[in-house]
């Protein structure tokens, strides 16, 4: 029986590239050191609910149909459509991406990828002062200072800390957790929080507060801060800022307790300013804990293919791009959209109820392995492989840094690259035939 | 004097773009002319003429050109991009970009506007007797500079991120604005009458004066006694110092 | 079988010492030939100036760009350069374009291909991050690519060079160019990314990099060696050490002393150096700073181990994106500018910032001078590479208004007119009256570099060679490139005809043709003993410090469509 | 008794391991409750187990209460997913990202059961 060893693991942004697999007649019956997370995607599809055909809804009822008429009924959709919404193409291939933005091209579409709900703010805040940041094996070999902002790896990210942070043995790093300092900033005490050796408890939506009294702290402003800020004492502000300033190697991993709280993409902004301002002292880097295992790749695909990384408007035939106008949820919201292609992604379950609603009104193409809330508003759904299981592919990890994700098993499912050429094919067919 | 009278024929959720809608653009040209200009809608193109009315008196230049909008050109985006002079009187709520990069002339609003309008403005003026949405007189995605001349009256609210990276121009507000007003600004005044939260964060230069109450006031502002301006003595703070601003924010 | 025959072509190819001389090209299945059947198509050159396809042997066009281009969305819609710049909707034949310092995969394709580029040479793969390389030259349209991998601060370089391992050191080498599918060794201000993991630099050539105890010095000489033992078709490539740092023409000139003693075992130079603008600087501070071309020059003319590159300057907006960590730190700071950074496990480092060049500035003039002066204080144009070091130094879609700084002393006077006197006194160029030929711009464009990579196929119109042409719509003998420069700028910035591989992919100035070009990489042979021995020293970094495994860590076939394998015979 | 409550949404790992399962029982277990801590639960009289009613002014959802002592006073957390997106903010203010965290709602004991994934989104195809 073929056991399949580094394979990548195709589920959060962790993307370890560590997993043994076994295969029995072309089923994962063993998966070595995955997480809870991995070991679900991969010893757990055998069970999930998986889309077996291609349906197209008739009556309200979704009825099923084949691969062609899925395509031709799809295409007619986009073809008709004057303002597409193509949304998702995360937990896909780039290789899957890269058809998808030029199928949005050439529908005039607009096209955005799951970071709308989860890291946007954070390119929002990298086009505002940049992203210092590193590969993870620098955190590894070198970080004596571990800061965890609005993140909560234990539950998102399992491995994280064992493989490239808290816990993980490196060059210079020789003991491990021992090495170094552990400081987790959140709004409640969570699982990742009880680790750690410092724990800061921040009023919710209050962090841009404390950023910026650490930055003045750093800066040698202390005079500015007052005695409480952000529900935190000056004392341990300065405190903190002190940790930072005193460490050999600090890095902050953010999440969506940043991207999403009140003052949103500033406080990633404030996040590389601190960061910058902390390599006067000492050396200090930033990564975001990106959550669907491809959203960097998108946001990678994206900026070569269109000059940038997500929220892209295809109307006027050239790129335009502009986050709180041609967002996801935006044209949604604002109920733009006529028409909508979900795909590796799962709108339905992500997005506000108005959001949610809308996209009930208008025609939905859905590509995807597995039934999901997406589903019961989809008008046309096709059914795909399982990128990183049944497809290979190039997926980016959270520190972009780009790996080969296997092939394991076979399927008769087409890839999202496959699905995305023949709707490309079709649409062009459709357009001469117009 | 040249008058032109846009009605809208039925209101639309795909945003009309109405770029090429500027007294520049139509001084001087007639109602067929006006009626046959393309604007963008969803993926395509479409003649002005297919979503509005278009009524003509008299033909002049630029600057004696008046463009008045009926109807609810709420999804009618960038009326008033990049003009240089005339006017434009819209009596409903407009859509985004209204007046992006103006340079001259005037554009009065009887409605709500929503965001980014007045954004990289040059010269002109806009007067909003409405709300305002996000982005008031801001600066696109990456550049560091937002709004360099001119003047914006808010007869209303404002929401958040109003002036962001504003390099000149004034920008007053009669109401309240959201979170974040007057962001790494350099240069340029901004008055707000109303309440502000967590103002002038990073501003490098430029004057801000608020005269209501302010919420979360950012811990990187030195209070350096008062200043006094027409009359009225404010708190005066010093900063942003962490961008080794030499900012004033002035608060009652 | 395809033949196309160009007529009246005014042939400038110094490959074949032919200056501007009038004569038919003939073509056959993509190559130069002798001869063509009557039935071949006919392209009417009409006498207009002939060249080989253009090389760009020094870009940042593939992989770190992409950092450039996420944090400038601005740079988007940046229009400066009219028909090579800014937003321009999908066609047919063309998809959607955007950009002017970082545009998009496309359009850097169609803009290099419209001034008759056909060959890029990218200026920086990091190994780890190899894939992401080939993934943007995937969907780089028309040209054919290759890349310098980097290896200045590498771990394990270091310590083979520490541990004096020099055979393991060169199979390291060849295993790490064919892990990122390499053409070269790609040096970047050597230690000093290591040190950069500690928010350090090293100062100079001889100072020590923490904890390896090796000199950038060492690191250079022993790269070297390696890059020789396994006979490497390009020699290293460096990027000298105190980059952008008043004062560092002296390490520049030492670094390539340094090199008198390196003997190439194959016929090219021992040492590239590239951007010298950026490391040509006298004075002690940005106070006293000055052009350090003068003494930089004399030393290359006196010299004949090494070529090196321009980086010239073009003012407005560019952006800055190296692997010389530090320097871009110390840039951000300096001009509160944005700063993005990307410190690489066990490898290097990297960082982008944008800034722009004024000529209100005097460093900023001086910095401009300094181009200008190397290229005309030179005297061997076969040294000499033209670039922009672009995006650093601006934009590549810049090169025809910078061929007219060559080549025209009044277009000079014209932008110096507008320098203050600081700058004046700064720089010795006012006082250079040289103008380079058209014959001499082609050396520097095209033909240098073919021997400069050792691709004799490349940058020349020889019979056998690539039919990789360009016609430019000039008329040599009738054009006073002195004063017409507007006409010279012009001609050079939309091609009349630009083909590649005998397929004509531009047509006055139009893209006609977008076909994928080739990837050039190379394998260099290493004995199995050495290998092996060298793989189990990487095995043990890739259990315990990489956080990839090293089975995937090689670039897979399928990122090079169209690859083209070079063999390297290593000399153990 | 109507509890006044911050409203924060994220991930937890039963969810990210039902991320493919979600027309599952499992889902429904892993993401239609709300977290307080128990002296908040204390408050409405609710112990782990019974229905909650979250109301926001973009909606209202019915959830199962939830302890987790790890919450201050006044903080609710609904794991992502749609129980919490039927509450949560659409504005996007001006950059995107709609309001998923820190919304404000009034929370309340009921005798409803929550809806299933299914029932939910038929909810919208219908309205």
């Amino acid at each position: 029986m073929p056991v399949i060893k580094d394979a990548v693991c195709s589920l959060c942004g962790s993307l370890c590239d560590d997993i043994t697999v076994t295969v029995e007649d072309n089923k994962i019956t063993k998966i070595e050191n995955a997480c809870i997370l991995g070991h679900s995607k991969f010893v757990g599809m055998f069970e999930h609910d998986r889309i077996e055909k291609p349906m197209i809804r008739k009556e309200g009822e979704l009825v099923p149909v084949s691969y062609e008429e899925a395509i031709e009924a799809a295409s007619k959709i986009l073809v008709n459509s004057r303002r597409t919404l193509s949304y998702g193409w995360c937990s896909t291939s780039c290789e899957a991406i890269s058809k998808a933005i030029q199928l949005a091209e050439e529908t005039g579409s607009l096209i955005d990828s799951t970071a709308n709900v989860c890291h946007g703010p954070s390119a929002l805040a990298a086009q505002e002062k940049g992203a210092p940041g590193a590969s993870l094996g620098e955190i590894k070999n070198r970080a004596d200072v571990i800061v965890f902002w609005g993140c909560n790896p234990v539950h998102a990210h399992p491995r994280h800390m064992s493989r490239y942070s808290s816990f993980s043995k490196g060059f210079f790093s020789t003991k491990g957790r021992k090495s170094r300092k552990m400081v987790v900033i959140d709004v409640r005490k969570t699982d990742t929080a009880k680790l750690a050796d410092k724990y800061v408890e921040i009023e919710q939506g209050s962090d841009l507060l404390l950023i910026t009294a650490l930055r003045s702290a750093v800066n040698g402003h202390e005079d500015v801060i007052p005695e409480t800020v952000a529900g935190i004492s000056k004392e341990e502000v300065l405190e903190l800022a002190e940790t930072l300033k005193n460490a050999q190697f600090s890095c902050i991993f953010f999440g969506m307790g940043v991207t999403q709280s009140r003052s949103k993409y500033k406080n990633g902004d404030g996040v590389s300013s601190l960061i910058s301002d902390l390599n006067q002292h000492s050396k200090a880097v930033m990564i975001g804990m990106r959550g669907h295992y491809n959203v960097t790749g998108f946001g990678q695909v994206a900026t070569w293919e269109t000059g940038f990384p997500m929220a892209i408007d295809f109307a006027r035939g050239f790129p335009y791009y502009n986050p709180g106008e041609t967002g996801a949820n935006d044209v949604l919201v604002r109920e733009e959209a006529d028409a909508a292609i979900i795909s590796a992604a799962d709108a339905g379950a992500h997005f506000p109820q108005k959001a949610v609603r809308h996209l009930a009104k208008i025609p939905v193409i859905q590509i995807d392995p597995y039934a999901n809330p997406t589903t019961e508003l989809a008008d046309v759904v096709i059914p795909a492989a399982v990128v990183g299981i049944e497809a290979e592919g190039t997926a980016y990890r959270m520190d972009a840094i780009p790996l080969r994700m296997k092939k394991l098993i076979d399927t008769e499912f087409k890839t999202d690259e496959q699905i995305a050429k023949d709707l490309i094919a079709k649409v062009r067919e459709l357009k001469e035939g117009a | 004097m040249q008058a032109v009278k846009l009605s809208l024929k039925k209101a639309n959720k795909i945003p009309i773009e109405a770029d090429t809608v500027t007294p520049d653009n139509l001084a001087g040209k007639t109602k067929e002319e006006i009626e046959a200009i393309p604007v963008w809608y969803g993926n395509g193109q479409c003649p002005l003429g297919d979503f509005f009315t278009v009524e003509v008196e008299g033909s002049d230049s630029a600057e004696n050109t008046k463009i008045v909008f009926e109807g609810d050109v709420s999804r009618v985006k960038r009326i008033g991009q990049g003009m240089s002079a005339g006017e434009i009187e819209i009596n409903g709520n407009v859509d985004m970009h209204c007046g992006f990069g103006m340079k001259g002339g005037k554009i009065v609003i009887n409605g709500d506007a929503d965001s980014w309008l007045g954004c990289e403005m040059k010269g002109g003026e806009i007067i909003l007797n409405g709300n305002a949405t996000y982005y008031v007189g801001s600066g696109y995605r990456g550049e560091s500079c937002g709004m360099r001349g001119g003047k914006i009256t808010i007869n209303g609210n404002a929401k958040d991120y109003l002036g962001e990276h504003m390099c000149g121009g004034e920008i007053l507000v009669t109401g309240n604005v959201g979170l974040l007003p007057a962001i790494s600004n350099n240069g340029g005044t901004i008055v707000i009458e109303g309440n502000a939260t967590m103002p002038a964060s990073e501003m490098k230069n430029g004057t801000v004066i608020i005269k209501g109450e302010v919420s979360d006031l950012l811990p990187s502002y030195k209070e350096d006694g008062t200043e006094e301006v027409e009359g009225v003595s404010y708190r005066k703070f010093v900063g942003d110092v962490n961008a080794g601003g030499k900012g004033m924010l002035l608060v009652k | 079988m395809s033949e196309i025959l160009i007529k009246n072509a005014n042939v400038c190819d110094p490959a074949q010492a032919i200056n501007c001389e009038t004569m038919d090209i003939c073509i056959r299945d993509g190559k130069i030939v002798e001869s063509v059947s009557e039935n071949a198509k006919v392209i009417d050159a009409g006498g207009r100036l002939t060249m080989a396809g253009g090389f760009d042997g020094h870009t940042h066009s593939a992989g770190k760009i992409n950092v450039g281009r996420f944090i400038n969305p601005n740079d988007a819609r940046k229009n400066l350069v009219p028909g090579l710049s800014g937003p321009e909707a999908r066609t047919e034949k063309t998809r959607a374009q955007v950009g002017y310092n970082t545009p998009n995969t496309y359009a850097i394709g169609y803009r290099y291909a419209k001034l008759g580029y056909t060959t890029i040479c990218e200026a920086a793969i990091p190994l780890l991050a190899a894939r992401h390389t080939h993934e943007e030259f995937k969907e780089i349209p028309i040209l054919d690519k290759m890349g310098l991998s980097l290896f200045g601060s590498n771990w394990q370089v270091m310590e083979y060079i520490r541990d004096k391992e020099p055979e393991k050191l060169a199979a390291y080498v060849a295993w790490g160019l064919k892990a990122s599918r390499g053409y070269g060794v790609k040096i970047v201000n050597a230690g000093g990314g290591e040190a950069w993991g500690w928010g350090k630099n090293v100062s100079g050539l001889y100072d020590p990099v923490p904890n390896f105890d090796v000199t950038p010095a060492e690191i250079l000489m022993g790269l070297a060696e390696a890059n020789e033992k396994l006979q490497l078709p390009h020699s290293v490539h460096v990027h000298c050490n105190n980059l952008g740092k008043p004062g560092n023409y002296e390490t520049t000139i030492e670094t390539m002393k340094m090199f008198e003693k390196v003997k190439p075992v194959v016929d090219r130079q021992a040492l590239h150096v590239t951007h010298v603008q950026f490391n040509a600087y006298a004075g002690t501070s940005w106070r006293d700073f000055e052009t350090g071309a003068p003494m930089v020059a004399d030393y290359l003319n006196g010299a004949d181990h090494l070529t090196f590159d321009l980086g010239q300057v073009i003012f407005g907006p560019a952006v800055t994106m190296t692997a010389d960590g530090p320097v871009e730190y110390a840039n951000s700071r300096m001009l509160h500018e944005k700063w993005s950074n990307q410190d690489i496990e066990l490898e290097d480092a990297s960082g982008v910032v944008p800034l722009s060049y004024s000529p209100k500035s005097f460093i900023n003039a001086v910095q401009w001078a300094i181009g200008i002066e190397l290229a005309l204080l030179v005297d061997d144009p076969w040294k000499m590479m033209f670039t922009t070091d672009s995006p650093n130094g601006g934009s590549f879609v810049n090169y025809p208004e910078a061929y007219t700084y060559l080549m025209s002393a009044k277009k000079r006077e014209q932008i110096i007119s507008g320098f203050g006197q600081m700058a004046l006194d700064r720089m010795v160029l006012p006082g250079l009256d040289k103008e380079l030929s058209f014959y001499e711009l082609a050396i520097m464009t095209r033909s240098m570099q073919s021997k400069m990579y050792s691709r004799p196929e490349k940058g020349n119109l020889k019979v056998g060679s690539d039919a990789d042409v360009a016609i430019y719509d000039i008329i040599t003998s009738d054009i006073d490139p002195s004063v017409e420069h507007e006409k010279v700028k012009q001609a050079f910035s939309g091609a009349t005809y630009t083909l590649k591989d005998g397929k004509v992919v531009v047509k006055d100035g139009k893209i006609e043709a977008t076909p994928m070009g080739r990837t050039y990489w190379v394998n260099a042979k290493v004995p199995a003993d050495i290998d092996s021995a060298m793989q189990k020293d990487t095995d043990i970094k890739f259990r315990k410090y990489y956080t990839v495994s090293k089975s995937n860590y090689m670039v897979e076939d399928s990122y090079l469509p169209i690859p083209v394998e070079i063999s390297a015979e290593g000399e153990f | 008794m109507k509890l006044k409550a911050n409203l924060i949404s994220g991930r937890t790992a039963d969810q990210g391991a039902h991320l493919e399962a979600k027309t599952y029982k499992g889902y429904f277990d892993a993401c239609a409750y709300c977290e307080l801590n128990s002296s908040d639960l204390g408050k409405l009289g609710v112990s782990e187990g019974d229905s909650l009613k979250v109301t926001t002014n973009f909606g209202e959802v019915v959830v199962f209460a939830k302890a987790n002592d790890g919450n201050p006073d006044g903080l609710a957390f609904i794991p992502m997913g749609p129980w919490a997106n039927a509450v949560l903010d659409p504005d996007t203010h001006g950059c995107g990202m709609p309001g998923l965290k820190g919304v404000p709602s009034e929370i309340e004991a009921t005798k409803e059961e929550p809806l299933d994934m299914k029932s939910l989104m038929k909810q919208y195809r219908e309205d």
